[in-house]
């Protein structure tokens, strides 16, 4: 009985979550990315995965087989009866006045192509038969579930990002001939797909059978493999853009960007604790002071070359950061918080204003701003500024990561925990937080300067508060206080964005549910920091008698 | 020591990066010499054409009406020009810098993109066009109106740039003369609303019309998310304006044209638009106070406009199952048919039924094109200014939505 | 002043809006001593040293340390002066490690510039080189050698009570500040506190001054004593002088002083001795 | 950095510093800008004599209007923020969550007629419409979201909160779409009331009363019901209330749904007002409302009304009143930036607000 009524449940969620999906919009625009060229499309692929997976989830703990099977397929047929239902109900009432999403296209697509009646059928048939499937598949074989999954995920990403692919593998020859056989200009070949699921479901098949053979790895080996393997990360960050060309230089040269702004945030929020809803000032400072020095238009103050211009907007920055918190000093916690947060705003509505005008350029913004060069070198295209401002970022990184294990970085940490007990002490309270305020401004306002002569010009409108959400969210889902993290969050968050640009009105959509889902279940973030072990590091000599410490 | 090599490969890769050599630019392909590099199309192949607009945010109807126009353009050559199918190929530039500039390298990164189309704001044109000249493509600029694109001193690294709408100096100007020459209205207050088209348009106004002998008591600035109008109408009141003159987006202006109904002093103020306002969803969001409304725009009446204009607006009507939805539709339809134009004037086939389109051939092909478009006589000066701007006047009559055509409600009364 | 006091508090008073948590309190430490504060709860015990340390700023009267007015300063300025203190309810850094603990206490002492640490520069690695020793060595004093590298808040409630002390240690204070530091202890527990307060003075010469409940440890080790009521001194000196004093008794069981010997004798020997059943 | 704790400079010297650090010295700086700034202001404008008494009679009186909406706003945070220490950050879009149910009920009335002809009735549905769906939103939000932090620390529960307020943006913006939609106007409400050469429209008079009505019923529901006993008995303390026999987690659920219910109300006649409705119109007097409700002491409820009222006083009067007389171009474009100042200066300087106890330290 218990297991029918969670059986029941979980198709129903599964039927709702179906329903919003629908009514929200997202499954009609999926549906326009194709995975297979004129077979299967994302939309699809997203239903039959949400049947799978309630199934799967319908069929967790439900005892034996036969009864997981039975849970299974109640879940997917209840899930599959409410999403027929509303291509019933969107078929028979006019709901558009209303729910904008609720189109023919809509309908169309939850009744496969067919009239409301057959179509409703068979949506509730695929719903059973894919929580049957996901029943099966969540008690078979653990290494055939991870090879078909793994095969699964490899098809779905060949083909969402087959223009991106196809167009780092432009080449004659035998790639050539494989990029033919697995694609055509529009799409994934089916034949194409094949091939990608059993190489990939294959190559995991292998590989599950040899670890299973294999050991536990070590704590020390898995610090070096993850070492490794960030090194190796680096690397085709590297070279990606000199394979891929431009567009991919151009949206790693934003991850970067945000990298460096992540970076800066981190120091206030990661280590500091000063949660800082204005950092969106500093990159403004940044670029609004590269902008004057460099610009040739008639508001540009000194027509400065780029290195001039740099560093004295990282300066500007830094003193913007102090000033700044100066007077939020003895705010604490959320309102902190609220307090940053109209800080930022009030910098952006002065930024605009015809009060600033004069200086600023108000709405116009500043234009004719230089690229950076290197003798008769010049930094012109994305891709040269990517290795600018990854540059950069390794600069940031590293002063970041001194800095954290640094007695800075440790009384950052104590006061993170507990203000009090850290001025207690000894820590200076001023002059950490001023400290932080002024180093994440620095890094903000490096990542401001770049942003300036990357676009030749500068806009008020280019420094929104969603600027400063989006890196704290970066931060957030990467791991608060880790450096990976910014970087991982960097690539999910504003990487894979820009590259499903078509989805850009539901970035934040997704910021939003990402943020609930992260701080319920892995509030540590994806590459949670890790615990200094600084105890064994040192040589463990014996600790030599207290009396020889004499205070004072 | 490892940290040390990892580091050491690192910079290496990086150097490699920064001074590995772009794409070398083949001066000779087959039958065809040029500058800047020649882009061949195998028989069969089709001729990549991009475009990039606004097709999301609240802005999204400007944008999609000029693709959809191009869609029109390229529908009725039959998708095909010189033998070879036409693909297109759209980007949203989300009408900010950073979109602009995003969308135009992913556009300049395909692989024998011709030319491209757009965009509708100029703060996406203006890091766009000169990434799309870098890569030797002319971008065809369809609604994007700031002076600044197109001035005499505009640098080198525009040279790619065309646009066949007008500037807005054009716009301000004939604004101006209207509310001064025509109905006599002598002292007028301006509002934007911070984006850089109304701020733009607003000063050029004020200029224009202080030197026709006006007096612009102040201008003053909302947001334009700002939805409590009240106490800048009241402090607009106490200047006791003729106009209200505020060329700003329709969520703004609706809270203006209502609560101005409410002010003591403003009732008999005469509140003029610009072109942004002409739209159905103007009508809905400010309600009853819409008529009277004033609005300046491209004179889009069938007596004025090109020839070819009721056929667009019929074809547009049959394929996309409305009337167009904002202004700029005949700009990207004069667009598009300059670009065919101009590849049809450059493009050389060999015998193997290959094309080959010089790059810098078929920039000075696009200056070099004249026609009369379906907005009017298109023929670019040396900066890239192709189209002329024709102003007309209208006025909202009627403040049921369902109402909304151009020409009828708002009904054209001038000239 | 006289030479040998350490602490002076002249006419210290602290209000809360209108209600007063101290009143008037003139308390003098002696170098070298272990000195206690007792008193019911509510006696603003723990105001003492808030004032002490300037976690709250007195409302009148005055602090002095060695020759020096404390009261007015910041606390890390206290702290620099050469107080430290403990908590009533632990609170250590919880998210960073025992040893990182014993680091930031060693803030003061460790002399390097955050651009140091950027750069690398041989002081800085000399300067962490160094305070890591001595993290190591008073890792190895608080009984907590090989557990330096765990959260502070995964270490057991015992633990965590010797880092938190280790931690004031490691600011090498003249003057510890322990807010009941057998709160929650068992007699065993209990009885190893003790040794270990009187090895903290032995072994750092410093003066002491505790608050504490259990009257087993208050009489058993200190030099002196103050006791506290409604924020006011009712009795101080030594611990048999205190132990007799009708105040006091009174403070504790609420009677008059007029009341029968029988209860001023139970009093007494609560005061004395009933603590150690505990 | 520091120096040892041999080398400490003369005592004197230590005390000014002490005294009159450089932070208390940049504080005192702002304090006497804002004052001087205010004050030049004030006395610039009042020498210009641009406005008629009738024109700052309506400055108040839009002011007002504006603060009854921020208020009623407030209120949410102030209770939210009294049980849970909590931030609701989302309590905007709630807002907006009123508003757009509001709107799709005063549609098909005013289509019908029903409207025109009882205007009671009508406003009674779609308030309750506002009421029920924002209450029923901030139920739920709080049961998803923020329950399973009720015990934390830290940033966790602002950061969900920042979540919620995004997720629920989107979600009416993929529901309903990006346009912004039009509230009806029935002829009623065109009335306006003229007395001594002032007028005043018929909508702004109602909605101020309206929103004061509302707002006494629901200070009389904190104070006088056994439910809003023990919910200023959790505000108090959380712990103390549990131990009396409090069922803690029903007062928070309670809470969340009268101020649900009260943002509800206040989005239906923010869009019976300026007559739009669209996703993202609750973010910006979200935060102006929290603002109100730290300006009059957060966790106060008399302290919330008053400081909304105060806030949108403030934001329409202040441009005319301080900017204008100092020379400031456009000065209603930095409206947001008096209303933004306002409560970071209120923030740092009293946090406790003007009637509230000092809370701010108590989640710190």
């Amino acid at each position: 009985m218990k297991t029918l009524t969670k059986a029941a449940t979980t198709g129903l969620l599964f039927g709702v979550g179906g329903v919003y999906l629908a009514l929200v919009g997202l499954l009609e625009m999926m549906q326009a990315r194709p995975i297979v060229f004129g077979a299967v499309n994302l939309g699809q692929a997203v239903l039959a995965l949400l049947a799978l997976a309630c199934g799967a989830v319908a069929a967790r703990d439900a005892g034996p087989a036969f009864a997981r099977a039975g849970a299974g397929l109640l879940g997917g047929l209840l899930a599959g009866a409410l999403m027929a239902l509303l291509q019933v109900i969107v078929a028979t009432v006019p709901l558009q006045g209303m729910f904008i999403a609720a189109s023919p296209a809509l309908r169309n697509m939850l009744a496969f192509g067919f009239a409301p009646g057959p179509g409703a059928l068979a949506m509730l048939l695929g719903g059973g038969i894919g929580g049957l499937a996901g029943a099966v598949l969540a008690v078979s074989v653990p290494s055939l579930r991870r090879a078909i999954v793994a095969g699964a995920a490899a098809v779905v990403i060949a083909g969402v990002f087959q223009e991106l692919i196809q167009l780092m593998i432009q080449y004659e020859g035998i790639i050539g001939w494989i990029r033919d056989f697995v694609y055509t200009w529009q799409g994934l070949r089916p034949q194409g797909a094949v091939a990608i699921f059993v190489i990939a479901g294959g190559t995991s098949l292998v590989l599950s059978h040899r670890s299973s053979a294999g050991h536990v790895p070590s704590p020390d080996q898995r610090r070096r493999r993850r070492f490794i393997s960030a090194g190796v990360a680096l690397l085709v960050l590297v070279l990606m853009p000199l394979l891929a060309g431009a567009y991919i230089g151009e949206v790693l040269m934003l991850v970067g960007l945000y990298i460096l702004m992540g970076m800066g945030l981190n120091l206030e929020v990661g280590l500091a604790g000063l949660l800082d809803l204005g950092f969106v000032a500093f990159f403004a400072v940044g670029a609004y002071t590269t902008a004057l020095l460099m610009s040739g238009s008639s508001i540009g103050l000194l027509h400065l070359s780029y290195w001039e211009a740099m560093p004295i907007a990282v300066l500007v920055s830094i003193l913007g950061g102090v000033l700044f918190g100066l007077p939020v000093l003895g705010v604490r916690g959320d309102y902190l918080a609220v307090a940053t947060l109209g800080l930022g705003e009030i910098v952006r509505i002065v930024v605009l204003s015809d009060f600033a005008a004069p200086l600023l350029g108000g709405p116009q913004g500043v234009l004719d701003i230089p690229k950076p060069s290197i003798g008769s070198f010049e930094l012109g295209s994305p891709v040269k500024l990517f290795y600018l401002t990854l540059v950069c970022a390794g600069v940031a990184a590293f002063i970041a990561w001194r800095l954290e294990n640094s007695r800075l970085g440790r009384a950052w940490e104590a006061l993170r925990d507990d203000e009090d007990v850290a001025q207690a002490l000894g820590v200076n309270l001023i002059r950490s937080k001023l400290l932080a305020y002024g180093l994440g401004a620095a890094f903000a306002g490096l990542g401001g300067s770049i942003f300036a002569t990357m676009l030749g010009s500068v806009y008020p409108s280019s420094f929104q508060l969603l600027i400063s959400i989006n890196v704290l969210a970066l931060i957030i889902v990467g791991g608060m206080g880790s450096l990976p993290g910014v970087v991982l969050g960097a690539i999910a968050l504003i990487g894979l964005p820009e590259l499903l640009r078509e989805f850009g009105e539901y970035r934040y959509l997704f910021y939003g549910a990402a943020l609930i889902v992260m701080m319920r279940w892995k509030p540590e973030g994806l590459w949670p920091s890790e615990v200094r072990s600084r105890e064994l590091h040192a040589a463990a000599g014996e600790a030599e008698p207290v009396a020889a410490m004499e205070p004072g | 020591m490892k940290t040390k090599l990892l580091v050491a490969c690192f910079g290496l890769a990086l150097l490699a990066g920064a001074w590995w050599p772009g794409p070398a630019r083949a001066a000779t392909s087959g039958p065809v010499t040029d500058p800047l590099g020649v882009i061949r199309i195998p028989k069969g192949a089709p001729i990549v054409i991009g475009g990039y607009w606004v097709l999301s945010g609240p802005d999204t109807a400007l944008g999609l009406d000029e693709k959809r126009a191009v869609e029109v353009a390229i529908h009725d050559i039959g998708g095909n020009l010189l033998g070879h199918p036409i693909e297109f190929q759209a980007e949203d530039d989300q009408c900010d810098a950073e979109g602009g500039q995003t969308a135009a390298t992913k556009l300049a990164s395909i692989p024998n993109m011709v030319i491209v189309l757009g965009p509708a704001c100029s703060s996406a044109a203006t890091p766009a066009a000169p990434i799309l000249w870098q890569a030797g493509i002319v971008d065809i600029g369809t609604a994007c109106t700031a002076p600044s694109l197109t001035a005499p001193d505009r640098k080198a690294t525009y040279d790619g740039f065309v646009r066949t709408v007008f500037s807005d100096n054009d716009q301000g100007a004939f604004d101006a003369h209207y509310i001064y020459d025509v109905l006599k209205l002598k002292t007028a207050v301006a509002v934007h609303d911070g984006s850089p088209y109304a701020e733009q348009l607003a000063h050029v106004f004020a200029g224009a019309f202080t030197q026709l002998g006006g007096k612009v008591l102040s201008i003053e600035a909302v947001s334009p998310t700002e939805v409590d109008m009240h106490p800048v109408l009241t402090r607009i009141a106490s200047e006791k304006p003729d106009v209200i003159y505020m060329p700003i987006f329709v969520a703004a202006s609706a809270q203006i044209l209502r609560q101005a109904k409410e002010i003591p002093g403003l009732q008999h103020a005469l509140i003029y638009g610009g072109a942004s306002l002409m739209a159905p969803d103007m009508i809905e969001a400010a309600g009853p106070a819409v008529v009277g409304f004033h609005i300046g725009y491209p004179d889009v009446s069938p007596t004025s406009m090109g020839k070819t204009y009721p056929k667009l607006v019929s074809e547009y009507t049959k394929m996309f199952g409305e009337a167009p939805i904002s202004g700029f539709h005949a700009n990207a339809y004069d667009g598009a048919t300059l670009a065919f134009k101009a590849i049809a004037a450059v493009a050389k086939t060999d015998s193997a039924g290959s094309l080959y389109i010089g790059r810098k051939a078929l920039r000075d092909a696009v200056f070099a094109t004249t026609f009369d478009g379906t907005s009017g006589p298109i023929a670019c000066d040396q900066y890239g200014e192709c189209a002329k701007f024709k102003g007309a006047v209208f006025e909202y009559t009627n403040a049921d939505p369902k109402t909304f055509k151009i020409g009828v409600n708002p009904k054209k009364i001038w000239p | 002043m006289a030479e040998a006091s350490l602490l002076l508090c002249r006419r210290l008073t602290r209000r809360f809006g209108g209600i007063a948590a101290l009143t008037d309190l003139d308390l003098e430490v002696a170098s070298g001593a272990i000195h206690s504060i007792i008193g019911p709860n509510g006696a603003g015990k723990t105001t003492v040293f808030n004032c002490i340390t300037q976690n709250l700023s007195p409302t009148s009267g005055e602090v002095w340390f060695r020759s020096d007015r404390i009261d007015g300063l910041t606390p890390d300025r206290v702290a620099a002066a050469g107080i430290s203190r403990t908590y009533q309810n632990i609170r250590l850094f919880r998210n960073i490690t025992a040893i990182e603990n014993l680091l930031v206490g060693m803030h003061l002492h460790v002399h390097s510039h955050w651009w140091g640490a950027v750069l690398g520069t041989p002081h800085t690695k000399r300067e962490e080189a160094r305070a890591h020793a001595e993290a190591l060595k008073l890792l190895h004093f608080i009984d907590l050698a090989g557990r330096g590298d765990l959260l502070a808040r995964n270490l057991a409630y015992g633990e965590q009570r010797r880092l938190e002390i280790g931690r004031a240690l490691a600011t090498r204070p003249k003057l510890l500040l322990l807010d009941e530091p057998t709160a929650g202890m068992n007699p065993h527990e209990t009885s190893r506190m003790m040794a270990f307060i009187q090895r903290v003075r032995a072994e750092f010469d410093i003066t002491i001054l505790l608050i504490e409940h259990q009257m087993r440890v208050v009489m058993g080790m200190s030099d002196r004593v103050t006791v506290l009521d409604h924020g006011a001194k009712i009795a101080e000196g030594t611990p048999p002088e205190v132990q007799g004093d009708p105040a006091v008794i009174e403070a504790y069981l609420g009677v008059k002083s007029a009341a029968p010997t029988a209860a001023r004798d139970h009093a007494a020997s609560l005061l004395g001795a009933a603590a150690s059943e505990r | 950095m520091s120096a040892g704790p041999l080398a400490i400079p003369s005592v004197a010297a230590r005390r000014g510093a002490a005294r009159m650090s450089a932070v208390s010295l940049a504080l005192w700086t702002v304090r006497f800008l804002v004052v001087a700034l205010v004050v030049a202001g004030t006395i610039g404008t009042i020498l210009k004599d641009r406005y008629t008494t009738a024109q700052w009679f309506e400055f108040v009186l839009f002011g007002l209007t504006i603060g009854s909406l921020y208020a009623q706003v407030a209120l949410g945070y102030t209770m939210v923020y009294g049980v849970l220490r909590l931030i609701n950050f989302a309590h905007g879009d709630i807002m907006m969550c009123g508003a757009f149910a509001g709107y799709f009920v005063a549609t098909p009335l005013e289509n019908s007629g029903f409207l025109e002809v009882h205007p009671v009735l009508g406003m009674a549905a779609i308030l309750a419409a506002g009421m029920v769906v924002s209450g029923v939103i901030a139920v739920l939000t709080e049961r998803i979201a923020y329950r399973p932090f009720r015990r934390v620390q830290g940033f966790a529960p602002l950061i969900c909160a920042f979540g919620v307020s995004f997720f629920l943006e989107q979600t009416f913006r993929g529901l309903f779409g990006s346009s912004v939609k039009s509230y009806p106007a029935p002829k009623w409400e065109g009335v306006e009331f003229h007395w001594a050469g002032l007028s005043v429209p018929g909508v702004d008079l109602l909605v101020i009363v309206l929103a004061v009505a509302f707002m006494a019923v629901l200070y009389l529901i904190v104070q006088k019901t056994r439910m809003g006993m023990a919910m200023r008995a959790v505000s108090e303390d959380g712990e103390a209330a549990a131990l009396m026999g409090v069922d803690v987690g029903k007062v928070i659920v309670f809470t969340f749904a009268l101020g649900g219910a009260m943002a509800g109300i206040a989005g239906v006649f923010y869009a019976f007002l300026f007559k739009q409705v669209y996703f993202y119109m609750g973010f910006t007097p979200g935060i102006k409302a929290f603002g109100g409700a730290v300006l009059g002491g957060i966790g106060s409820v008399p302290g919330a009304m008053l400081g909304g009222f105060f806030l949108g006083l403030v934001e329409s009067v202040g441009p005319s009143l301080f900017l204008d007389g100092i020379g400031i171009k456009a000065p209603y474009e930095l409206r947001d930036v008096i209303a933004y100042t306002l409560m970071i200066l209120v923030l740092v300087f009293r946090p406790q607000g003007i009637l509230g106890e000092h809370m701010a330290k108590k989640r710190a």
